[in-house]
């Protein structure tokens, strides 16, 4: 019953920003959409779907924000882009309102046949041999990390890909950043002052999201995700660029080949049941660690030059 | 009665309070007719509302692993939510919200109040 | 299970302030206002079935929403700081 | 008969967003409908499997009834489609940017028309000049 009410907020969320023309007022109708969204996540039964989505809007919105700052930066050669009412409403007679209630028809009429039984025979088959397969408690992480492991190297694979194609697809292709370059944000003393006392609590709260990954919600990506964000609280105390993006390039470039390894010999271990049975528990607690840190350090040097290129690159 | 119907009654008590502080913040929110007069009354209220709220659930659960992850929250809370409202406010203040016919960010025309 | 509906009433009172507030950091504000409200709703229902493992979720919720709200007030700011430095 | 109504929410959204898509003007905007699609999508696999426990197993005793915990394996791949999302969404914002550097506007039609312009004068500029 109460996750009706979330979904009615959900839809009336996201229908603020259909009706809405001004760039900053959408960049926070979709923060709010995010956050609501998460949370019905969470509510469906999704704990690590719900904790991946908070991280992500976090980022989401910091790079909207940094391309629309700019964009009302340039103020003077833009023309305002102002959706008339009656032009709306001339858009809104032609072909769309039709095949939207078309669809919504469509959409009505499949979901009130009858049900027709859905299969639940992997979900059973995945639930009943995840802890004598893999071990952990986590389901979700047993299926990344060990079931479909693949999935997850491709998912790493399009992580460093993307990495790559933002810094050499900007203006700015070169990827030197001037070491102890002040930027123009100033923050109060205050703020600083407080973000020095939460930096320690967030990197710490990463590190225990990674490590408890198997055990409880959470996992390499989510715990990634959040050490990411220490690095938007470093730059908001101290307003410099004194990381080079290269090293950290290198570093995850390095990960992501372990992350490989790790996996090829974890397969090529269980493969060949060379281990006695009685110690296989213990190497799977290790083998499922060891995959969430690396993955979770990937996570977070490639979400931290994404940030830094933005912040550093693409903002001027 | 015993200790935990007492716990019970003690930490709804608690948790109304909370509540309570909480409605007093959305009437402020909707009957003040200006930023910085919302502002003052949205942080300060939602800070202590929440403080009380989650005071009354660590009465309700004792001395626990639970209400010990509630304490945690009451920290961050308590750090955090007067920063979020100090620095709204700040860059209200730095982007000139108070001098009348300024060209806001959002694209618009914006006049401030003028009585007092 | 109250608090959950008076919760979802004030959620959906902040969103009309989001829609209606007349500048954009009323709808900064409205958006805070909104991450402190899902906390909570996520405590009254980690206390109600008592599961441990979901005041995580509380703290994400409070370790993240506050970073996009401040980067947003930050460029906010700091438009107005470097037309300021540029006729200088 | 079961009216399976949680799925017809998400139904709901991600038409909305294509009315969205199809109505609006601006670059960002349409980004952000992509999005926004993205999210209805994985709110339809999560619906199709929800359940009322999460899969996290605390003690095997969950196990006697499995039809109360949620199906794994969507959450899993869209773990995978969330992370690929986003940086997607990273590389498009970059390639917008450099648009952006080039015509100073983030109009469809508009940029359509600057477009054009400046390949119809990289084939016949020399022509033009004469």
């Amino acid at each position: 019953m109460e996750i009706n009410a979330l979904f009615i907020l959900w839809i009336i969320s996201g229908l603020f920003i259909v009706f809405e023309s001004r760039l900053y007022r959408i960049i926070i109708y979709f923060g709010i959409f995010s956050l609501i969204s998460s949370v019905v996540y969470l509510f469906l039964g999704a704990p690590d779907v719900a904790m991946a989505e908070a991280g992500i809007s976090a980022f989401t919105t910091v790079f909207f924000i940094i391309f629309v700052g700019k964009y009302y930066g340039n103020q003077t050669n833009i023309t305002r882009e102002k959706i008339e009412i009656n032009q709306f409403f001339r858009k809104l007679k032609g072909i769309t309102l039709p095949f939207v209630f078309c669809a919504g028809l469509f959409a009505l009429y499949i979901y009130t046949m009858p049900d027709t039984a859905a299969s639940t025979y992997l979900k059973e088959w995945y639930l009943s041999n995840f802890i004598s397969d893999v071990g952990g408690k986590n389901a979700v992480t047993a299926i990344l990390l060990a079931y479909r492991v693949y999935d997850t190297l491709f998912e790493a694979l399009i992580l460093v890909v993307s990495v790559v194609a933002v810094v050499h697809m900007s203006h700015f292709s070169d990827s030197s950043v001037s070491d102890g370059h002040h930027s123009e944000i100033e923050n109060s003393g205050m703020a600083v002052f407080t973000l020095r006392i939460i930096c320690p609590i967030i990197v710490l709260f990463g590190g225990y999201l990674v490590v408890n990954g198997h055990i409880s919600a959470g996992g390499g990506f989510q715990g990634g995700l959040a050490v990411a964000t220490f690095f938007i609280c470093r730059y908001m105390v101290y307003n410099i660029y004194d990381i080079s993006v290269k090293r950290v390039m290198q570093l995850e470039e390095l990960i992501f080949l372990s992350i490989i390894l790790l996996s090829i010999i974890a397969v090529f271990l269980g493969a060949a049941a060379l281990l006695p049975t009685a110690y296989l528990p213990m190497f799977q607690r290790a083998y499922l660690i060891l995959m969430n840190v690396f993955i979770g350090l990937k996570v977070a040097c490639g979400f931290f030059i994404l940030f830094y290129r933005y912040i550093a690159f693409e903002r001027r | 009665m015993d200790i935990q119907s007492i716990q019970y009654l003690i930490g709804n008590i608690v948790i109304s309070i909370g509540i309570a502080f909480m409605v007093f913040g959305v009437f402020g929110i909707f009957l003040l007719k200006d930023f910085y007069p919302r502002i003052l009354v949205a942080s300060k209220i939602d800070t202590v509302g929440m403080f009380t709220l989650i005071m009354g659930f660590v009465i309700r659960h004792g001395i626990s692993f639970f209400s010990g992850k509630l304490m945690l929250i009451i920290i961050i809370m308590l750090i955090l939510n007067p920063l979020v409202a100090h620095i709204m406010a700040r860059s209200a203040y730095l982007s000139g919200y108070e001098v009348a016919e300024t060209e806001i960010d959002d694209g618009e025309r914006e006049t401030t109040l003028k009585e007092n | 299970m109250i608090i959950l509906w008076i919760m979802f009433v004030m959620l959906a009172l902040y969103l009309i302030r989001v829609l209606k507030g007349p500048t954009i950091w009323d709808r900064l504000l409205g958006m805070n206002l909104i991450s402190t409200k899902i906390i909570v709703v996520i405590i009254v229902f980690a206390s109600l079935y008592e599961t441990t493992f979901l005041l995580d979720f509380a703290i994400v919720y409070a370790l993240m929403g506050f970073v996009s709200t401040i980067f947003i007030a930050l460029f906010l700011s700091e438009r107005k700081l470097g037309r300021k430095r540029g006729k200088k | 008969m079961i009216f399976r109504y949680l799925e017809v929410f998400s139904i709901i959204m991600f038409f909305i967003c294509i009315f969205g898509l199809i109505t609006c003007n601006n670059i960002v905007k349409s980004i952000i409908f992509a999005l926004m699609m993205q999210t209805a999508v994985i709110m339809f696999w999560l619906t199709i499997g929800r359940g009322s426990i999460p899969p996290i197993i605390d003690n095997t005793a969950l196990l006697d009834n499995t039809s109360y915990i949620a199906d794994p394996l969507p959450q899993a791949l869209m773990l995978t489609a969330i992370i690929i999302g986003i940086s997607v969404t990273a590389v498009i914002i970059t390639m917008l940017n450099t648009l952006f550097r080039k015509h100073l506007m983030t109009d469809w039609k508009a940029m359509e028309k600057a477009e054009d312009e400046a390949f119809k004068e990289s084939l016949y500029g020399d022509h033009l000049k004469d």
